[in-house]
């Protein structure tokens, strides 16, 4: 299972192909501004501070996510987690516990079900998929059981506003302030960090960063941690954002996540992927079918439009690659015929 | 690890490739013998009667997916939009055979053919392209499930225009199997002579198993690794049109998010989810198995909001056993490697 | 009640004989803002009962020159509503109609909207009383819960004792817990329904597969059960479907509960199922008047007990004070019998 | 130089004539000449880097000459495919082959040509015949087995029963004794045996000699890339393939350096882990090279993995400087002064995605970040300054070091750990596949560094490299240290007869 990246070979020093995530920037500049001339709504402030919220959750889990899958690991049990936590959150907070130590322990219910995740794959040695399809289930069900077919939705009102309304008279929602926080910690993580450095090492051979004396596993445990941690955060915000605690919160949503990462930019088989391409592919997706709502454009285009783009995420970089190598291929042969 | 292990190993011990297969799916015999045991002696009413035809007719459509989906897991890909090509051609079907009026076995056919070309689109681009499998089929997965809205619309078919022919094929059985069950046996049989008697077959063992090495001694990686998301589709667009048999009423919401169940189904089977292990009857025995454990975990009259919770657990012990067994090989191997060491200083 | 919805119409009769170039609503309430356009948003994009009540907002909105536009999410979430409230809003409509997913995550939305100017109705299922200007109420739940409950009484026979098995959608869904808790009050308090014993509440998540597994379980854990009663189109059909598949079940288990008259036809004839609804269409053609008088100032919001709503050819309903703020009811629903079921076309 | 031999009256197979193949700048084969006969077993010999393996390989069709001829049996010999090669009648068995683990010795012996009748594959029969096949070779293995958890030995029959099955009349073996135990080995000599009585060729890779000299027929000796004597086995001693094969003064290439030895830097004692090695006990002193010699599969990377924290140990224990290190944390024994360069560079010493500088950079972030954040400057500036030290070639720090050639690629493992300052070095064959003169250079750095007072424990299968750099020199053989020999006592004819275990007496 090697990264159908490497297989882009780059013989010549100036030839710098288009990476997928520089792609995806510059196809929300162009939506960016074909939005805007298609519907002079759509490039407002107003319009961006309803459609933020809504890609808030998503860009949250979908940083430690791009993390997880550069290390060669997967989780797909976030968005059981969301609603887990959610469920705690809001179960707590109605047994009468202050609010924002509810809040805190819903983050810990993430953090403890990272941990879960983390050693079911490090230490006992199971493949994450298999076990996040599980835990998948596992955690939502945890999530049924405890909340039952009631909700909890009397939070307090400048709670609520939290997940929703915007900062003053600004198109930038209360909640953005930490999410673009976060942004900004896991571009660093990941880029500039020691921390980053080791997970790309692990994403693109394990044995040697076991030679480089990284500890692989305690490594991953933390990811599925870190995971599990923004997840609970999610969870959290998600309550406060629909001021709902149900069991059936952000259902689904773990698809929208390992979507966003994957159409990011960051390649399924590890060692490749940028915070910033994620981040860049998130505010696609919501500005997407924001403009798609906008139009009235029915939201199964929205869908189909999902599918197509993350095939094209792997589909495109392989045609590059193509190109590349045809390109590599006649500049060898002119030089041969130099000589 | 297992090479290095390998290095050390005899040749007078000896694994019977035949039992230890047999030992994984009798082993999921076993428990489902168990399960139904002990849930019979609880609820008599679990087996007896018509209990044991709605268990193999509630089987169906998700033993018919995970013999589909075998052969792809089994040369190391997944296909995450079986779902969505199940509910698609689910609808289309309907909206076939209602507008001009067909039977059942233009149903089947038309299906099976709505199945045959999404998994002809996905074998295209994972085998043809080598693109991963995963994205590929998340992808397909949105894509279709999308286009079945945008042509299902708010359409909706139920019992009052299906033709009645197909709605009574999901009642009718023979011994007390239904007719939908026998379709699935067929297809498991065919799947089972596919994959362990013909070369086809046995080289998608080969691909799953190392796929470097398929290619170098010359498979046809892609015909193969192509014709096994034909057959994944095909039996998804089969399993479509047995939900239209079984449930009456179809929308474009048909099968939504059940990608995940028939995954489930095929590894608990023992199908590795990483390839080159895994038969037809294991799978079809863990969908039973599954089927058998949600019905049982129903009459027994589990409260309702701790099966999620349940089917989790159950899914980590099943993929927990697996790791188990493979170690407790591996600590086989190496207590006899020690013991050859001996011998030899 | 009965007499002035009579009256009303018949007053509309008149006046739709005299002023032919004018439509009815005109004639009946003549001020209604010009070029008004409505969004008429569902839970889910993908059931026909939404269609149906869509058909009849598209016959409201000519009579009052308006136009109306359907809005379906292709998941049944509140997240999915949010995104349309939100565009909806931007889009300059100027009334929202929404059958809301969910009883408070819609409200910051809804609020929202509603600060912009928009005048908003909740119809078939309702928000948080801050979320919206007016819920158009098919029935009450009161009503729905006793037609139900009615129901059983007619299969078990007036008087007799017999166990009763419900299949809900979602464990969350606010107008079936409604309808249920409501259910269970009255067989308390009334002596008329004191046979009726409910031994288990299933959820079938308005999924035909999960549906057919519990209903198969219910029956299973509970051989007692002579009554399954579905407050939800989608089940009401998967738990006829599977009564209809068993032999040994016909005539022993009978199925009630709410659903369409079209997909229910043929069980309801074969003496599978009794069910109720009310009238689909209806519902989105007095909801489209609710939110045109709002949206047209012809009531002032808040909207106040006895204000009154028009209500084009159905009549005019006055507004009242419910559990959950201002409300109107559209009437009584209909129970279909193998006589009348072929003359409801939704 | 070259001893021509004729005397063989059997008709000639393979005839390659003048063969050169060049990698980049460096030469694999250079007007190297090769001839194989029918019914022989023919060793090809050579030190690493000689040019045996590019031989192999383009007979085995994955590589084409870029000059010279091949004719099999009077034909010109197609080159360049794996499958072509096949066909023509040549297979080769690898030293660790590459089976398919999940299925059953009998389907890999007839993988992608399963016999069959008329209901599809015929299971039994193919069991009997791969039975009948390894019964053939003289080996008990139960066809219906999985391939998972075979021995390498045992593998390596599957390959030689497919070879069989396919009708082969020519089997390549690349150093296919090198993983083997000594019984193994026998076994393998004797069904070698075999297939030349079925009248097929053989063509044997070994470092071995005794086997060489047990089982083969002809001698090929190859060196640098030229072919240096062709003889018959019974016309030649041990002594006469040393020379050829060695054939070269020392001095150039193992520039060693006087250095002052001093203190015990590194101190194993009674290190034993289960299945590899037992009672490991030995010492390394600053300023000094000791090598660890042996032959491959001798447990000699186990070693070092287990001294380095990659693998935990069951007993004995590790002292660094005095103190003693925890098992199994390669992170505490980098951060008390403990490098390994590892002997796969590719898979173990580098991220082949990576740039260069983030590969040298690897080992010093924690000294190289601020506040726990790294800089590309610093990481550069890092790279620059051990690129100079080490003259690695590079086109930038951030080109991928999959762009390097094989040597420099090396030196940017090496680069790695030296930028780490350690006191104890382990370098486990530091030259294998990189050319003479880098290979040099590469000697020139380990001298220098064991001068500047380091300690280093070399890993080395190519005994002038032992001898030409160590001080002192522990022998293993099948996991245990069974020799300890001074710089002036150390010869080659000592270190293989130790290594090959014929020092303790037949077992």
């Amino acid at each position: 299972m090697k990264n159908i990246f490497t297989k882009i070979i780059q013989p010549q020093r100036r030839f710098r192909p288009f990476t997928w995530d520089v792609i995806i920037m510059i196809l929300l500049v162009i939506l960016l501004v074909f939005g805007s001339i298609l519907n002079p709504v759509f490039l407002t402030a107003f319009n961006f501070s309803l459609m933020l919220p809504n890609i808030g959750e998503i860009l949250l889990i979908a940083m430690p996510m791009t993390l997880l899958i550069i290390a060669g690991e997967i989780d797909l049990s976030v968005a059981s987690i969301v609603g887990l936590s959610g469920v705690t959150f809001g179960l707590l907070y109605e047994r009468g516990l202050n609010i924002w130590l509810a809040a805190f322990l819903g983050v810990i219910v993430g953090v403890l079900c990272g941990a879960v995740n983390g050693i079911l794959v490090a230490r006992v040695g199971l493949g994450s998929l298999a076990v996040t399809i599980a835990t998948l289930a596992l955690f939502r069900g945890f999530a049924t059981a405890a909340m039952g077919n009631k909700s909890v939705t009397d939070f307090p009102e400048s709670w609520t506003n939290f997940g929703y309304s915007t900062i003053g008279k600004t198109f930038l929602p209360q909640t953005y302030p930490l999410i673009i926080f976060f942004i900004i910690l896991f571009g660093i993580l990941t880029h500039l960090s020691i921390f980053g450095r080791r997970t790309f090492a692990i994403g693109q051979s394990v044995e040697a960063a076991r030679f480089a004396a990284i500890s692989v596993l305690n490594h991953k445990i933390i990811l599925f941690i870190l995971t599990g941690a923004m997840s609970g955060v999610a969870g959290v915000i998600y309550v406060l954002r629909i001021s709902t605690a149900q069991y059936d919160n952000a259902m689904g949503l773990e698809l929208s996540v390992i979507a966003t990462a994957l159409l990011g930019g960051v390649s399924i088989f590890g060692g490749v992927g940028t915070i910033w391409g994620v981040a860049a592919a998130a505010v696609l997706f919501g500005s997407l079918e924001a403009l798609f709502n906008l139009q009235a454009v029915s939201p199964n285009i929205f869908t189909i439009t999902t599918g197509t783009l993350l095939i094209g995420s792997v589909m495109i970089p392989l045609l590059l690659g193509r190109i590349n190598r045809f390109r590599i291929d006649r500049i060898r042969e002119n030089e041969k015929n130099a000589k | 690890m297992i090479q290095k292990i390998a290095a050390f190993q005899t040749t007078n011990f000896k694994i019977n490739a035949k039992t230890l297969l047999r030992r994984r799916e009798s082993g999921i015999l076993m428990v489902l013998v168990l399960v139904s045991v002990a849930t019979t002696l609880i609820n008599p009413r679990f087996i007896s009667g018509y209990g044991l035809s709605d268990l193999l007719l509630n089987t169906s459509m998700v033993g018919c997916l995970a013999v589909g989906l075998t052969p792809v897991v089994i040369a190391r890909h997944i296909d995450l939009s079986i779902a969505s090509a199940t509910g698609f051609s689910a609808f289309l079907t309907a909206h076939i055979i209602v507008g001009h009026g067909w039977g059942v076995v233009p149903a089947f056919f038309v299906g099976a053919c709505v199945g045959a070309i999404i998994g002809a689109v996905n074998g295209v681009l994972v085998a043809g392209l080598r693109l991963p499998s995963l994205v590929v089929t998340l992808g397909a997965l949105y894509i279709i499930r999308g286009i079945d809205y945008q042509f299902a619309n708010n359409k909706q078919f139920t019992a009052e225009k299906l033709p009645t022919d197909l709605m009574h094929l999901s009642q009718d059985k023979i011994y007390g199997v239904p007719y939908l069950f026998c379709l699935v046996l067929l297809l498991a049989l065919f799947g089972v002579w596919w994959m362990r008697f013909t070369r086809f077959g046995r080289d998608l063992y080969a691909i799953g198993s190392n796929p470097p090495a398929a290619d170098i001694v010359g498979i046809k990686v892609f015909s193969r690794t192509f014709f096994a998301f034909v057959w994944c589709g095909t039996l998804a667009g089969i399993a479509g049109v047995m939900y239209l048999s079984i449930y009456a009423i179809v929308d474009s919401a048909a099968f939504l998010n059940q990608e995940l169940i028939v995954v489930t189904a095929v590894v608990i089977g023992g199908v590795n989810i990483f390839g080159g292990l895994g038969t037809i009857v294991g799978a079809l025995l863990g969908a039973v198995l599954l089927r058998v454990l949600i019905g049982a975990l129903v009459a027994l009259g589990v409260a309702q909001f701790w099966q999620q919770a349940i089917n989790g657990l159950l899914l980590l012990i099943a993929i927990g056993i697996d790791r188990i067994l493979s170690r407790r090989s591996e600590t086989k191997i190496e207590r006899i490697r020690d013991e050859r060491k001996m011998e030899i200083s | 009640m009965k007499i002035s919805a009579k009256i009303s119409v018949a007053v509309l009769a008149i006046a739709t004989l005299v002023a032919i170039p004018l439509s009815s609503g005109a004639s009946a309430a003549p001020k209604y803002k010009a070029g008004l356009k409505i969004a008429m948003i569902s839970k889910i994009g993908n059931i026909p009962y939404f269609d149906f009540a869509m058909s009849g907002a598209t016959k409201a909105c000519k009579e009052i020159k308006c136009t109306v536009k359907y809005f379906g999410p292709n998941e049944g979430t509140a997240a999915a509503q949010i995104k349309l409230i939100n565009a909806v809003v931007q889009q300059g409509y100027n009334g929202i109609m929404i059958s809301a997913n969910d009883k408070d995550a819609l409200v910051p939305a809804l609020k929202n909207a509603m600060k912009r100017g928009v005048a908003v109705t909740s119809w078939d299922s309702d928000v948080a009383n801050a979320g919206r200007n007016i819920f158009v109420n098919q029935a009450s739940y009161d009503g729905v819960a006793t037609a139900m409950l009615d129901s059983v009484v007619s299969i078990l026979g007036a008087g007799k004792k017999g166990d009763v098995g419900i299949l809900s959608s979602t464990p969350d869904a606010t107008n079936q817990n409604a309808w249920i808790a409501s259910m269970a009050k009255q067989i308390k308090a009334n002596a008329k329904y004191s046979g009726i014993n409910v031994v288990a509440t299933v959820y079938g998540n308005d999924d035909p597969e999960k549906s057919t597994t519990e209903t198969q379980g219910l029956l299973q854990s509970n051989p007692t059960i002579k009554v399954i009663v579905a407050p939800t189109s989608v089940g009401i059909i998967s738990a006829a479907q599977y009564v209809v598949a068993h032999e040994e079940l016909k005539g022993k288990v009978i199925v009630t509960g709410l659903g369409l008259p079209t997909s229910m036809a043929k069980y309801i004839k074969d003496g599978t199922a009794q069910a109720a609804l009310w009238n689909v269409p209806d519902i989105g053609y007095m909801s489209v008047y609710a939110v045109a008088d709002i949206a047209s100032k012809l009531v002032k919001t808040p909207v106040k007990a006895g204000s009154s709503f028009a209500g084009g050819t159905l009549g005019s309903r006055k507004a009242f004070i419910g559990d959950n703020g201002p409300e109107i009811i559209l009437g009584p629903g209909i129970i279909f019998t193998p006589e009348n079921v072929d003359s409801f076309k939704f | 130089m070259a001893q021509a031999s004729k005397a063989t009256t059997s008709r000639a197979l393979f005839e390659i004539l003048g063969a050169y193949k060049h990698f980049g700048g460096a030469i694999a084969l250079n007007h190297a000449d090769f001839t194989l006969r029918a019914g022989e077993i023919h060793a090809l010999l050579g030190e690493n880097g000689a040019g045996k393996s590019t031989l192999l390989k383009v007979l085995a069709g994955v590589h084409t000459l870029d000059g010279g001829t091949i004719t099999l049996d009077g034909k010109p010999f197609i080159q360049g495919s794996p499958r072509m090669a096949m066909s023509q009648g040549v297979t080769v068995i690898y030293q660790e082959p590459s089976l398919f683990p999940d299925l059953t010795l009998a389907e890999n012996v007839f993988i992608g040509r399963q016999l069959r009748n008329k209901t599809g594959i015929n299971w039994s029969e193919m069991r009997a015949q791969a039975k009948a096949l390894f019964d053939e070779l003289g080996v008990d293995l139960d066809p219906s087995r999985i391939a998972r958890g075979l021995s390498i030995a045992d593998q390596q029959v599957v390959e030689i029963a497919k070879a069989l099955s396919l009708d082969a009349q020519i089997i390549l073996m690349d150093e296919p004794t090198a993983a083997l135990t000594k019984s193994e080995v026998n076994r393998l000599m004797l069904v070698m045996r075999r297939l030349q009585e079925k009248g097929k060729s053989v063509v044997f890779v070994s470092h071995r000699l005794d086997e060489v000299f047990a089982v083969c027929d002809q001698i090929t000796v190859m060196r640098d890339g030229s072919t240096v004597a062709q003889s018959k086995v019974s016309d030649s001693t041990i002594n006469d393939v040393i020379k050829w094969m060695v054939g070269r003064e020392l001095k150039d290439l193992y520039p060693k350096m006087e250095s002052k030895i001093g203190d015990v830097a590194l101190e194993v004692n009674g290190l034993s882990s289960a299945s590899e090695f037992a009672n490991i006990s030995l010492k390394v002193r600053h300023g000094e090279i000791v090598a660890l010699a042996g032959l491959v599969g001798s447990g000699r990377s186990e070693v070092a993995r287990a001294i380095f924290g990659i693998d935990s140990y069951d007993s004995g224990s590790v002292k660094l400087n005095g103190k003693i290190l925890p098992g199994g944390k390669p992170g505490i024994s980098v951060a008390s002064g403990l490098a390994l360069v590892p002997e796969d560079r590719r898979q173990q010493g580098l991220f082949m995605q990576a740039s260069v500088s983030r590969n040298i950079a690897t080992e010093m972030l924690d000294k190289l970040a601020k506040f726990g954040l790294v800089s590309q400057r610093s990481e550069n500036s890092l790279t620059q300054e051990w690129g100079k030290k080490l003259q690695i070639k590079y086109p930038n720090p951030k080109a991928p070091v999959d762009q390097l050639s094989g040597g420099n690629q090396q030196k940017t493992v090496l680069a790695k750990w030296f930028a780490t300052n350690p006191d104890v070095l382990i370098v486990d064959e530091p030259t294998r596949g990189i050319d003479v003169q880098t290979k040099a250079e590469f000697h020139r750095q380990l001298s220098q560094a064991a001068a500047s007072g380091k300690a280093i424990l070399m890993i080395s299968s190519e005994l002038p490299e032992v001898l030409g750099m160590a001080d002192r020199i522990y022998v293993m053989h099948e996991g245990r240290l069974v020799k300890e020999l001074s710089r002036k006592d150390a010869t080659q004819e000592l270190i293989m007869t130790a290594a090959t275990g014929q020092g303790r007496g037949e077992s």
